[in-house]
């Protein structure tokens, strides 16, 4: 049997769960509406404006920096399953590998965007 | 009909689907979130052609670091997240057109030709891809060079994209 | 077992759609979705080849992983570029993104 | 083959034989009986996490100097059943400005990412879901969809603090999945493999003892996957009063809450299995799964025990210090340390099992002095500058 049909049903096991407890407690529960109650949370003041706001462009550095180093670390896992076997070569390949990406972590650093401002 | 093939096209129809609805919907976020439901019908695919390494990176790549770049870029490039105004272009039924054309042309080729109706060949015993994709990325008569330059191309991304986005005025 | 045209036609009707996306939408970042659906049809086609033809050899997946690095590298900049113009434009309109014209 | 040695077989075989017996096709019937078990593997996994409950608060309690829950039952031990019945029959609110259908979704996946993670988990040498070839990097597959449920909670809320608590939630959890996939390499390196058993099986000497510097990195970036404190940044409930899931109520509060709770044990179990051995404990494995699953269990525990030590000592770190931590430490220490322990893989690779792990014990010291002394000389140089600043602005204010 493929194995991806066992972590397709974990899958869906792992669905039915949550969507029987909130099902369950959607058909338990009472459900008496009102538009108080349906307000946004705002710490009891009514909220100002709309919630999906401008963010600072500080996330998105830190999602980019992310993106690139978790594809190339991704990358590296073939070469670690591997590495016994290989010698010394693969290890200065590897080694070569990570350097490259350690430029890449430097020059962020240099260029002060790691900072929060 | 195998049990095969009926996975096969329910998990084309719903990543074809989703596909349509991230062109489709206006709100962005839920472009976004339609891409990652497309993403994970892709992985679907990959495991189904037995390629794990390719269906869980495109999982931890796609779903984990790209969908949440796209979804970060849309908060950072709104002001009001709900768009106005039309999604399209004005010559939209022009794209779908080309699409539709495109892809009947595709089809049209694939017919003609005679390696179309061939089955998935055997693994041979004791096949691991992890340890083959692990010795052909490595091993130096393979592509060792394409998994270094790749790393270049990224920290050349890197670079430029801090450098785009983050020039301080 | 599925044959090998299904997934063609499937990665086909993808690139499809990721082309009426990339052509008819007017938002700079619908766009790059667009991009990146006709990037996961050609990875399809990819591993369909790869488990296909001969599983043996490996060419295939590694083509797919090095899609893998072009698609991450071109998201990020792609984006990079976009959320650079909308600082200075205020737009993420493609047509209205026409400094280069004059 | 008898119930002693494997269960879990000889109660498949026979359903499978039932089954057959009633007129299913024969892979129908396996499918069934594969499907049953996970189901199973599933529900006792609910339980356990009730019972997490149970330990979280107690354990709480006692480091802050209180009883918890010792009312209902011994030792309070139904007062998490209690809590349940209490979600179950909360009613359901759905703000009016949220996005109904992603909002609904979150908890659901925030759940299903962590139980989709004992697939991989194997809680016997014979027992376990899919041993699938890439188990590592199944772990950070299931933590980007927990990631995608937290960004799609955050948004569809519709609330200011539900969606800066899910941003800065998300920046930390992707700045820490770096250090973790750098140092899930480190036991793949040793294993020659990425499957859970594999790496399992590999350590005759337990990978705590090769690596002691990963298995450091790896829980720190656990708790940070976590989103615990002290690197608990998306539900700081004294900033952004609740982060996410601030909106969420009843049971989909609940799943947020079970899923974190059954997250964190789950990685004290990875813990285990990366680093401790997982189920080997001197060869009693060997004897019976009934050994073998409260083996790992156990080191689930105290893995588990360990990240509320920490929570419960720590004060919550600021954001831009977790985010410089982070990047200007731990990464940089995760990747030194991985090429440091490829080069020493190379270099020991004929030498003795014994002096291979001399020589790995070795190499991770020194990565680990010479990184203490730049972190001392770093801060002597931070205390120096601060003190000068101070000594300066005295001298101005006295003139």
């Amino acid at each position: 049997m493929n194995q991806w049909l066992l972590v397709a049903f974990f899958i869906f096991v792992g669905l039915l769960i949550p969507v029987g407890a909130i099902g369950v407690a959607w058909f338990l529960g009472p459900k008496k509406p009102n538009p108080i109650k349906q307000t946004t949370y705002e710490c009891g003041l009514e909220t100002v404006g709309d919630s999906w706001v401008q963010f600072k462009a500080q996330y998105y550095i830190f999602a980019l920096v992310f993106l690139v180093f978790d594809v190339e670390t991704v990358f590296l896992f073939p070469w670690a399953v591997k590495l016994g076997q290989l010698g010394l070569f693969a290890v200065i390949e590897g080694i070569v590998f990570i350097s490259i990406l350690v430029i890449g972590l430097v020059y962020t650093w240099r260029k002060g965007m790691l900072e929060w401002a | 009909m195998t049990s095969a093939q009926i996975i096969f096209i329910i998990v084309a129809f719903f990543t074809l689907g989703s596909g349509v609805m991230v062109v489709g919907t206006g709100n962005l976020i839920h472009a976004a979130l339609w891409l990652v439901s497309t993403l994970f019908g892709v992985a679907v695919m990959y495991a189904l052609l037995n390629a794990n390494f390719l269906a869980v990176i495109q999982v931890v790549v796609y779903i984990g670091a790209i969908a949440i770049l796209f979804i970060f870029a849309v908060m950072l490039t709104r002001k009001e997240i709900r768009d106005q105004g039309p999604q399209l272009n004005k010559g939209w039924w022009l794209s779908a057109l080309l699409a539709v054309l495109v892809f009947s042309g595709l089809a049209a080729m694939l017919w003609g030709w005679e390696g179309m109706s061939r089955t998935a060949a055997e693994f041979p015993s004791g096949f691991d891809s992890m340890s083959e994709l692990g010795t052909a990325l490595i091993s130096p008569n393979a592509y060792v060079l394409p998994f270094e330059v790749a790393s270049v191309l990224l920290l050349a991304a890197l670079i430029g994209a801090v450098y785009i986005a983050f020039n301080r005025k | 077992m599925v044959p090998l045209s299904w997934y063609l036609i499937f990665s086909a009707a993808l690139f499809s759609v990721g082309l009426f996306g990339v052509l008819a939408r007017r938002n700079a970042v619908a766009i790059l979705l667009g991009v990146e659906l006709m990037l996961n049809a050609v990875n399809v086609n990819l591993a369909a080849f790869w488990r296909y033809l001969d599983p043996v050899k490996m060419g295939g997946q590694v083509f797919a992983v090095i899609v893998f690095a072009v698609a991450a590298a071109e998201v990020a900049v792609g984006l990079a570029l976009v959320i650079s113009v909308y600082r200075q434009r205020n737009t993420v309109v493609a047509d209205e993104i026409d400094m280069l014209k004059w | 083959m008898n119930f002693w040695t494997d269960p879990l077989k000889l109660a498949a075989d026979w359903l499978v034989g039932l089954l057959v017996g009633w007129g299913v096709a024969q892979g129908i019937a396996v499918g069934i009986a594969a499907f049953l078990g996970i189901l199973l593997l599933i529900a006792l996994l609910m339980v356990v996490d009730v019972l997490l409950v149970w330990v979280e608060r107690k354990v709480v309690a006692r480091f802050q100097d209180r009883l918890g829950p010792n009312r209902l039952g011994p030792w309070g031990l139904i007062q998490p059943f209690a809590d349940i019945i209490k979600l179950l029959i909360k009613e359901d609110i759905t703000p009016a400005n949220a996005d109904r259908v992603v909002y609904n979704l979150a908890p659901i996946l925030s759940m299903m990412s962590v139980l989709i993670l004992w697939a991989v988990v194997p809680l016997a040498p014979s027992m376990l879901g899919v041993d699938l070839n890439i188990g590592v990097l199944y772990l950070i597959a299931a933590g980007a969809i927990g990631t995608l449920s937290i960004i799609m909670a955050g948004w569809s809320s519709n609330n200011k603090y539900a969606l800066l608590g899910a941003f800065r939630q998300v920046a930390v959890l992707v700045s820490f999945e770096i250090p973790m996939v750098a140092v899930l390499l480190i036991p793949t390196i040793f294993a020659g493999s990425m499957g859970m058993n594999a790496i399992i099986q590999a350590q005759d000497i337990w990978y705590v003892v090769l690596s002691p510097l990963g298995a450091i990195i790896f829980i720190i970036a656990a708790i940070a996957e976590l989103g615990r404190a002290p690197f608990d940044m998306g539900e700081a409930e004294s900033e952004l009063v609740s982060g996410y899931n601030v909106e969420y109520s009843g049971m989909k509060f609940g799943m947020f809450y079970a899923g974190e709770l059954l997250h964190a044990f789950t990685f004290g179990g990875f813990w285990g299995i990366l680093f401790f051995g997982g189920y080997r404990f001197f060869g009693l494995e060997q004897i019976s799964p009934f050994l073998s699953i409260p083996i790992l269990l156990t080191k689930a525990m105290i893995g588990y025990w360990i990240i509320m030590w920490v929570k419960y000592t720590m004060m919550r770190i600021r954001i831009d210090h977790m985010l410089a931590f982070n990047w200007k430490f731990l990464t940089p220490l995760a990747f030194v340390l991985l090429m440091v322990t490829a080069l020493m893989n190379a270099l020991l690779q004929r030498a003795s099992p014994w002096l291979y792990a001399a020589g790995m014990l070795l190499s991770n010291i020194v990565v680990g002095w010479v990184i203490l002394e730049i972190m001392r000389r770093f801060s002597r140089g931070e205390r120096a500058r601060v003190e000068d600043a101070y000594q300066a602005r005295m001298e101005t204010a006295r003139h």
